[in-house]
């Protein structure tokens, strides 16, 4: 099985071709069905490795396919690396992935472009498998400028509008400023490790000191790469804005899978990072900064994907955070739990949306309890799942980090905890806004509301019961679980930092768990109790929940900061350097020749006595020169 | 196999001969030639032993008194640009057959004269072929631009032939004076490679020559004749200039410049860096704001050549490699974008960036293609742009860390103005002018389809192009760092 | 004595010549020129090319000079017709000169030559002497210039000729 | 005659090529600072006599005749250009009704 | 000798052939003359006669006796009907145009300062009426006068200059000279420096270089065109060849002394030959102007005296002779149905005269010494002779001059495809398309295999 790996991105991509040829004449249900089916058989396949794999005593395969860039000493194989880590993580790709390409199939229903979604979905899943199983950094580089490109093109799914056009190409150069990071930092292994082959690099990596400073930079250039990918500060704006695209693309690529795929990038090379402890360090705070922004931002934010949008970047700054104090198993656990409550609240919101015929202000609903039943109780699960109560999935994988995080620094961990609670609030209140109350929008729509078709809601099921017992592969010793996880990826993740003793670790939680209810009860009073109902766009508010509803103004930043002054530069180059300077330089000698030559024709008079004259200067000074060298 | 070389270095010259004297049908003639130039390419390239030797050489004496002979070969590097030209050549022709151009077969005759040009820049191991093929090739184009070019045509191109016949003449007091250093007064490139010049000298021959080459890339600040001739041009012309004919400079530091001035290169090469790479970011920077599409394509065009440049004169592999996969890459897809916006031009008779939008709802084909070679342009992987900018910002980066960081920003910036045009143009939604556009047809088909194709097989499988100029490349860096540690 | 006779008529040379250039009238420059070719005859004479001093009589002063003169009665410009130059030409032109004379006269390092002009062969410049030379080794010329005498001779008639209009 | 010859034996050389030189140089005055071609050419006419003289002098010098025979050249010279010369400033004046140098000055630039 | 004995006869049978009224015949005997003369140029090949002294017909004069020889004989194909329309008196501009090639073949043949002086002599006596033959053209006049007068008034320092090396050495021979120099090399007679140079100054005012150039512009356009052609071809080759006869062999030990002041000259001409032409609205006195700055360039064959100094010159000539042509032939073509000869005559030739249009085209790129054409070959055998002394300055000057060249020449290509014009359609007659297509041939010919001609001397 484990040699047939090259099969699982080889049939995404078949999907992808015949969906992308076939997009305008083979049948909706057709394309569906194809674009799913391909999904799957990658799944069953992955899933076949992945008991080979745990069956399995050698736990790296290396599958070579074919030479692809080779120069001088630089030799760069296409060939996929099936371990721990990469079997675990197609298992979620392709099984969250073709979750979602079945709801997709009823979310995408009515849309003219059905195939080219389907073929889009199709390419993304074969860039995110190939960036999983590279076996090197550029392959992995591959897969991820590839998933990029399909964030552009999803986001940018419904191109008319000029706005998600914007959005998606945003999308695309926030990740390439990451990117270049990325690369930067391949090309600095490349010359310090002479490869870039995961299997060469680590081996040398591990028997060097930490403090090292390639390997720092090295570590630092990589966290930039991943900054972009998975929307860290300063470059996590884009993120937000990509929820132009339909919603499962949110699900899928902007919370489940892409977004974490610089987490995966980093324990993956957690040899690397363990080397530069400083970097972790800075790794931590950004991580811990991201969450605790973003966090405050969903707070006020009244489109309800925005709030997902929001607690995404949040959790994978917590995920960072994790990575920061050397909790790789924790990240990553928390990786896997966040695929499941994400997708699925973000396709539960899809299917509010669709219910709702793309409504998406939460000023608009309310009280769809009633109406949209399944939706209500997998949104709940997810929801709780999300805030972090036992013993739902989110719980495990983010005590385990703020566990860790409290055994790094304590001022450190009382933030974290403090944006848990937030997360807690915030989740629910966009619970209390979308099902509880009345409902808000018209009276004519409300008697189109309706519950979604079976192709979406079974999705929703099956994620619904992953997030509440997905926390079953990492419960901690101290809850008597074995941590099924950390023994599964002990042979990639060589250090793991210590856990705290159990009796830390009971308080830890229960103040995370009582923390968390109390939020939880605010948002019900508030939100219930008080039926609070956020103001318009342009009422009043608070100057802090002004700078939260306006997201602390990044764009605005950014876009006094960089672009205008690089559009300023570039006018300044074209219309003053080029044209004027460097242009100048070269017209100014035509046209001083041209000068001299309007004015050297005039010696030209016409007059003979004038030309005889200077003849006669000529032959006097030649004979001054026979006078002078003789 | 004497009989191949020369038969595809004169084909286009007959073919121009036979397509000067037909009449409407002169490009149907001429596609004729330009296909069959092709079909010898690709059987050149399958009798083709990639190993470092010259292959298929000819030697005849031309002009014996003055120790020029008819001395051509094709070794790796020559393979690729051949294949360059050769490939390009036909996709050009083709995309001019919707044109209707006064004296078409003038015009066609023209584009295959300067093929042969370019042929014998490309093979010639003479140094005075080198530069007779090099002229070759300007004057043609200079008459395709001048003659069928837009309103500022005359002007715009005087100064693109001043400019670029200023440097080449400086490059022939080079060769002269090579020429005479030369014991055995011949132009042989490999007496050239041979000769024990000092570093003083090195130096001159430096500036002679990369002076011509950096006019014709054109690296900053030669660059400022190329904006406007890309813009006034017709786009066949501007095709050929973009697509093959700065390649010649590039073929000249890697053929000319680098094995027979090692020192004067270890000496200035950083200078070239310097300003190949201030042209990366400058022209990038310059794209931004552009509203015109020919031109902002003109000034991305400048970067990615400043990227190539700055890749050679890192002398490694890599670098070489990459300037290798990149010079035929950035050929496929500058002529892609430049044939793109002819098709909008053609259309909506502009090709302001402002005045367009939402093309991509009208011409979902041309949306297509237009992203794939677009992605191309930008180096995403999987396309053969990525394969080349790689290999090229790693060969710089292993020159000067600082280089492959400003090199490197090409990345972001390029995703920047490329997507901001691709936006503006195709995307958001129609407007008055735009809604009549009507989709890809015919010939436009055609080469779209086959750049595209190219465009993806290259970038997925790039091993054959990297393998027919692997040994040669290695073997001109060794040649050069021998000569730079034997004196040394 | 013999050689203040070359000094003196040197000297008149000198003046006629400068008469020439300076006398407004064209007529008298002719008449002047005329005087300056006859001081240089002498000096032919003095220098014992007798061949010489009699062609320059003859054909210089009498054919060429009265040539000019005839022309010049031809075309009516006996006058003092002619709008003389500004004066800054005229003083440019003579400090032109000037320098003209000053670097012949320095480049040729003339004082170097001392050497007195003797007459070695007293024959040197008679009929028979140059006709020897003129016929032996310099026939050719001497027959080509009749070319250039023939051509002379066509364009004077080519040019002055009336076309018929 | 030989007494007045034998007399002159003692004038140096440099005297008759300064005094070339000064009826030279007298012409190419004349050529600058007069208007009427016709005396324009006579001052060059007056140039063509120095180099005569000097050539004789040189000749005698040298005890060479041909130096008087180029000297015959330089006349056969003087007589054809006269003859074409002054046809040419004929056919001027019947054009312009002058033989003003000044006045010939439409081709110019 | 029987060349220039053929020519004369010629002229002379020419003559008498206009006397009887024999208008057809002129032309066919001339032309049976020239050929006569070529096939007397071919059979002497290698023979190197020579002549009392006073000629020699040694390869250098023959070969450049032929170019002449055939220049002219292509400028009497361009006579069809050019003369006819101005004057009845056909036979002695024939005449006139054969004596001065005598005078020509004298100039590249000599032996003796004399012959220089007569040869010299006749060619200018006749070009002097030659220009002047529009008797009723303001301009043609004008040109007469002012080349007369000038080309007297040089004539007067060529004479001083034989005179004083007369005096230095005692004799007109060339080769008598030269082993004075070689002889005396140590004590030179002071009389010689100055003669040399008042010698360069008279025969540069001949070839039309700077200081002694002001003739050349306003001669060549105010001749009649046929004979601006004449003079700016096979006089200008014959210039060179007297040129290089005196310094290339006779003065050549004097080379150190000499060179200084001809860098300048040449530096001189080049710069104000190239960029007057630059803003010329004539396209005659354009390439009077580039005549100027061609004479600059074949002025580098006497920088560096290499062995192939002569034929180098040879080439450049060749190949500026025969674009000249083109470029004159079209010209009278064009003035004689638009009337002018200025650059916006030649607007939107291209269109309905493919063929003049192209010729020209060839012919310009020729002259700016563009590859694959003859000039470019002359051009770059120029180059590389100075190269051999390592003349870095100068070419790179030379260089930057021909840019501006360039300029000027792609003018009237612009005029003719770039631009819109009356579409004017031109008559050409059968001898024009001869010499136009034999003159192109040449050009392409020499641009492609120069070899035939690069080792004739």
């Amino acid at each position: 099985m484990i040699n047939l790996v090259w099969l699982v991105p080889l049939i995404p991509l078949l999907g992808f071709v015949i969906n992308g040829l076939g997009r305008n004449t083979l049948s909706k249900n057709l394309i569906g069905f194809i674009g799913s089916s391909v999904i799957f058989i990658s799944f069953a396949i992955s899933v076949g490795i992945f008991f080979e794999l745990g069956a399995d005593a050698n736990k790296s395969h290396e599958i070579f396919l074919f030479d692809w860039i080779s120069a001088g000493k630089l030799s760069i194989p296409l060939s996929f690396l099936v371990d721990p880590l990469s079997s675990i993580m197609l298992l979620i790709i392709t099984g969250v992935g073709f979750l979602i390409h079945i709801y997709s199939i009823g979310y995408m229903h009515s849309d003219e472009a059905f195939g080219k979604f389907f073929s889009y979905l199709n390419l993304f899943i074969f860039f995110m498998l190939l960036l999983v199983l590279g076996s090197n950094y550029i392959v992995m580089f591959i897969g991820w400028e590839g998933v990029g490109l399909c964030s552009y093109l999803l986001i940018g799914f419904w191109y008319t509008n000029s706005s998600y056009a914007s959005a998606a190409k945003k999308a695309f150069i926030m990740n390439r400023i990451g990117d270049l990071g990325f690369l930067l930092g391949v090309f600095f292994i490349f010359t310090t490790f002479g490869s870039v082959e995961f299997s060469k690099i680590f081996p040398q990596a591990a028997n060097m000191l930490p403090g090292n400073g390639t390997i720092a930079l090295i570590a630092l250039l990589l966290f930039i790469g991943a900054c972009g990918k998975s929307a860290q500060l300063p470059l996590f704006t884009w993120l937000p804005d990509a929820m132009a695209g339909p919603t499962p693309v949110s699900a899928l690529i902007h919370a489940a899978t892409m977004v974490t795929a610089g987490i995966y990038m980093i324990a993956r090379s957690n040899v690397l990072f363990d080397l530069a402890p400083m970097i972790q360090h800075i790794i931590a705070i950004v991580g811990l900064a991201t969450a605790i922004v973003a966090a405050i931002i969903a707070l006020t934010q009244t489109d309800i994907k925005k709030v997902l949008a929001y607690s995404t970047v949040s959790q994978l700054g917590y995920m960072f955070l994790g990575l920061g104090v050397g909790a790789y198993n924790g990240a990553f656990f928390h990786v896997i739990t966040h695929a499941f409550f994400k997708a699925l609240l973000f396709l539960c919101a899809g299917s509010v949306i669709h219910a709702l015929h793309h409504e998406q202000d939460m000023r608009h609903m309310g009280g769809l309890r009633k109406k949209l039943p399944v939706t209500f109780w997998t949104m709940l699960i997810g929801t709780i799942a999300i805030a972090g109560l036992p013993p739902f999935s989110g719980f495990f994988s983010k005590d385990e980090i703020l566990a860790h995080v409290y055994m790094h620094d304590k001022v450190m961990w009382a933030i974290a905890v403090f944006g848990a609670f937030l997360t807690a609030f915030y989740m629910f209140r966009m619970l209390f806004l979308t099902f509880y109350g009345k409902y808000r929008g018209t009276h004519h729509a409300e008697e189109k509301i309706h519950e979604s078709p079976k192709s979406m809601t079974i999705p929703l099921i099956v994620l619904a019961v992953l997030s509440a017992i997905g926390g079953i592969i990492g419960i901690p010793e101290a809850l008597h679980g074995n941590h099924w996880l950390s023994h599964w990826l002990a042979p990639v993740i060589k250090h793991t930092a210590e856990a705290p003793d159990h009796a830390t670790e009971y308080a830890l939680m229960a103040v995370s768990v009582v923390g968390v209810l109390v939020s939880i009860a605010f948002a019900y009073v508030k939100y219930i109790k008080q039926n609070h109902v956020p103001i318009p766009d342009e009422g009043k508010r608070s100057a802090l929940a002004n700078l939260s509803y306006n997201k602390f103004y990044f764009d605005e930043i950014y876009d006094l900061l960089i672009r205008k002054p690089l559009d300023a530069l570039s006018t300044f180059f074209y219309k003053i350097i080029d044209n004027k300077i460097v242009d100048g330089i070269v017209n100014g000698l035509g046209w001083s020749t041209s000068e001299a030559s309007k004015g050297l024709r005039l010696v030209q008079s016409g007059n003979v006595g004038f030309y005889i004259f200077m003849m006669v200067v000529g032959i006097i000074s030649l004979l001054l020169y026979t006078y002078l060298s003789l | 196999m004497e009989q191949l070389l020369l038969l595809l270095i004169f084909l286009p010259l007959v073919g121009a001969v036979v397509t000067a004297f037909t009449g409407s049908a002169a490009k149907h003639v001429a596609l004729v030639s330009a296909i069959l130039s092709l079909a010898l390419t690709l059987i050149t390239v399958c009798n083709f032993t990639p190993d470092a030797s010259t292959q298929f050489a000819v030697n005849y004496p031309w002009i014996q008194d003055l120790g020029i002979n008819f001395h051509a070969g094709i070794d790796g590097i020559s393979m690729i640009t051949v294949l360059l030209t050769n490939v390009l050549v036909p996709i050009i022709i083709l995309s001019a057959y919707q044109h209707d151009y006064k004296n078409s077969n003038a015009f066609f005759a023209l584009i295959l004269f300067m093929q042969f040009g370019l042929l014998l820049v490309f093979t010639a191991m003479d140094a005075f072929l080198f530069y007779i093929g090099w002229e070759a090739a300007l004057i043609p184009i200079y008459f395709i631009c001048a003659i069928w070019g837009g309103k500022d045509r005359i002007r715009v191109n005087m100064k693109f032939f001043v400019y670029t016949i200023a440097g080449s003449l400086f490059m022939l007091l080079g060769i002269i004076y090579l020429y005479l250093q030369n014991p055995a007064h011949n132009f042989d490139i490999q007496a050239f490679y041979n000769l024990n010049l000092d570093s003083v000298q090195q130096s001159w021959i430096f500036w002679a020559f990369f002076i011509a080459f950096a006019i014709k890339m054109p690296v900053f600040p030669f660059h400022t004749w190329q904006p406007d001739t890309y813009t006034e041009a017709p786009t066949p012309g501007t095709m050929l200039l973009s697509g093959i004919m700065l390649k010649m400079g590039i073929y000249g530091v890697i053929r000319w410049l680098l094995p027979v001035a090692p020192e004067g290169v270890q000496q200035w090469g950083n200078v070239a860096v310097i300003l190949s790479i201030i042209g990366v970011v400058y022209a990038s920077i310059i794209a931004f704001t552009q509203k015109d599409a020919k031109r902002l394509v003109a000034y991305s065009s400048i970067a990615h050549v400043g990227l190539i440049s700055a890749g050679i004169f890192a002398l490694n592999t890599q670098g070489m490699q990459g300037a290798m996969v990149q010079m035929l890459s950035h050929g496929i897809n500058v002529v892609g974008l430049f044939f793109v916006l002819d098709i909008i031009a053609r259309r909506m008779k502009t090709n302001k960036i402002a005045e367009l939008g939402g093309i991509a709802k009208q011409a979902p084909q041309l949306a297509i293609a237009f992203l794939i070679i677009v992605l191309g342009t930008v180096a995403l992987p999987g396309t053969n742009g990525f394969i080349g900018e790689f290999l090229l910002l790693i060969g710089v980066y292993q020159y000067k860390v600082w280089a492959g960081v400003f090199a490197g920003l090409s990345i972001i910036f390029g995703a920047v103005y490329m997507f901001r045009m691709y936006q503006n143009i195709m995307l958001g939604k129609t407007n008055d002018l735009t809604i009549g556009f009507t989709d890809i047809k015919g010939s436009e088909k055609v080469v779209l389809y086959v750049i595209c194709a190219l465009i993806i097989v290259l970038g997925v499988y790039p091993k054959p192009i990297l393998h027919l100029s692997e040994a040669s490349v290695q073997q001109l860096i060794e040649q050069v760092t021998q000569k730079l540690t034997s004196v040394n | 004595m013999g050689t203040s006779v070359f000094y003196f008529v040197a000297t008149l040379s000198v003046i006629f010549s400068l008469m020439v250039i300076f006398s407004k009238n064209p007529v008298h420059s002719v008449l002047y020129l005329i005087v300056t070719f006859f001081t240089l005859t002498v000096h032919y004479i003095l220098l014992n090319a007798q061949f010489l001093a009699v062609v320059n009589f003859i054909v210089y002063m009498g054919a060429i000079m009265v040539l000019f003169l005839f022309v010049l009665m031809l075309l009516n410009l006996n006058k003092d017709n002619e709008p003389l130059k500004s004066g800054l030409v005229k003083i440019v032109g003579v400090i032109a000169g000037c320098c003209l004379v000053v670097t012949i006269i320095g480049s040729l390092k003339a004082t170097a030559i001392s050497d007195p002009v003797l007459l070695k062969n007293p024959n040197l410049g008679l009929v028979k002497n140059l006709g020897k030379e003129l016929f032996g080794p310099y026939m050719l010329p001497f027959e080509l210039s009749s070319i250039l005498l023939l051509t002379a001779m066509v364009g004077a008639v080519l040019l002055t000729k009336k076309e018929k209009a | 005659m030989n007494n007045l010859t034998q007399g002159l034996q003692g004038v140096p050389l440099n005297h008759y090529i300064w005094l070339s030189a000064i009826i030279f140089t007298i012409g190419v005055i004349g050529v600058l600072t007069r208007r009427n071609a016709i005396v324009i050419f006579m001052s060059v006419e007056l140039m063509l006599n120095a180099v005569n003289l000097l050539l004789t002098a040189f000749s005698v010098h040298s005890n060479d005749p041909s130096g008087q025979v180029f000297v015959f050249f330089i006349m056969v010279l003087a007589a054809a250009e006269v003859a074409v010369g002054l046809s040419i400033i004929v056919m001027v004046y019947r054009n312009t009704q002058s033989i003003d140098i000044n006045v010939l000055n439409r081709l110019k630039w | 000798m029987n060349i220039i004995i053929t020519i004369t006869v010629t002229a002379l049978v020419v003559l008498y052939a206009g006397l009887f009224k024999a208008k057809k015949a002129l032309l066919p005997l001339t032309l049976i003359g020239l050929l006569t003369s070529l096939a007397f140029v071919v059979t002497s090949w290698n023979t190197n006669q020579t002549y009392y002294g006073m000629m020699q017909m040694d390869n250098f004069a023959l070969a450049f006796a032929g170019i002449t020889i055939l220049g002219t004989l292509f400028i009497f194909l361009l006579t069809q009907n050019y003369f006819a329309e101005h004057s009845e008196n056909i036979a002695e501009y024939f005449t006139l145009i054969l004596f001065a090639l005598a005078g020509i073949v004298i100039m590249v043949s000599y032996k003796n300062m004399s012959m220089l002086f007569i040869g010299v002599e006749i060619m200018s006596v006749a070009l002097y009426i030659l220009a002047g033959i529009r008797k009723n053209n303001f301009a043609s006049n004008e040109a007469s006068l002012k080349y007369f007068l000038m080309g007297a008034f040089s004539t007067g320092f060529l004479l001083f200059g034989i005179t004083l090396i007369y005096g230095a050495t005692g004799s007109f021979d060339l080769d008598a000279i030269n082993q004075y120099l070689v002889g005396n090399y140590k004590s030179i007679s002071p009389l010689f420096y100055p003669g040399v140079i008042l010698l360069m100054v008279g025969l540069c005012f001949k070839i039309g270089a700077a200081p002694f150039h002001f003739w050349t512009p306003d001669v060549y356009e105010g001749a009649p065109t046929l004979i601006t052609a004449f003079m700016s071809t096979v006089v200008k080759t014959a210039g060179f060849a007297a040129f290089l006869r005196l310094f290339a062999d006779t003065f050549a030990p004097l080379h150190d002394f000499w060179l200084p002041p001809l860098m300048v000259i040449v530096c001189l001409t080049l710069f104000i030959g190239n960029v007057t032409a630059l803003f010329q609205k004539n396209f005659k006195r354009m390439l009077a102007y580039s005549s100027i700055s061609h004479a600059g360039y074949l002025l580098f064959s006497l920088v560096a005296l290499t062995a192939s100094s002569a034929n180098n010159v040879l080439v450049y000539a060749a190949a500026y002779t025969f674009a000249s042509i083109i470029a004159f032939g079209v010209l009278i073509l064009v003035k004689q149905k638009t009337g002018n000869d200025n650059f916006e005559s030649f607007n939107g030739l291209g269109k309905r005269n493919p063929f003049a249009a192209f010729v020209l085209t060839i012919a310009m790129l020729s002259l700016a010494g563009i590859p694959l054409t003859a000039g470019f070959i002359g051009k770059y055998l120029m180059f590389l002779n100075v190269m051999h002394d390592y003349q870095f300055y100068l070419v790179a000057f030379a260089i930057l001059n021909a840019l501006v060249g360039f300029y000027y020449y792609f003018k009237v290509i612009v005029a003719m495809y770039f631009k819109e014009g009356a579409e004017i359609e031109l008559e050409t007659p059968v001898q024009y398309k001869v010499v136009l297509v034999l003159s192109l041939i040449i050009t392409v010919f020499l641009g492609v295999y120069p070899s035939v001609i690069l080792n004739l001397i």
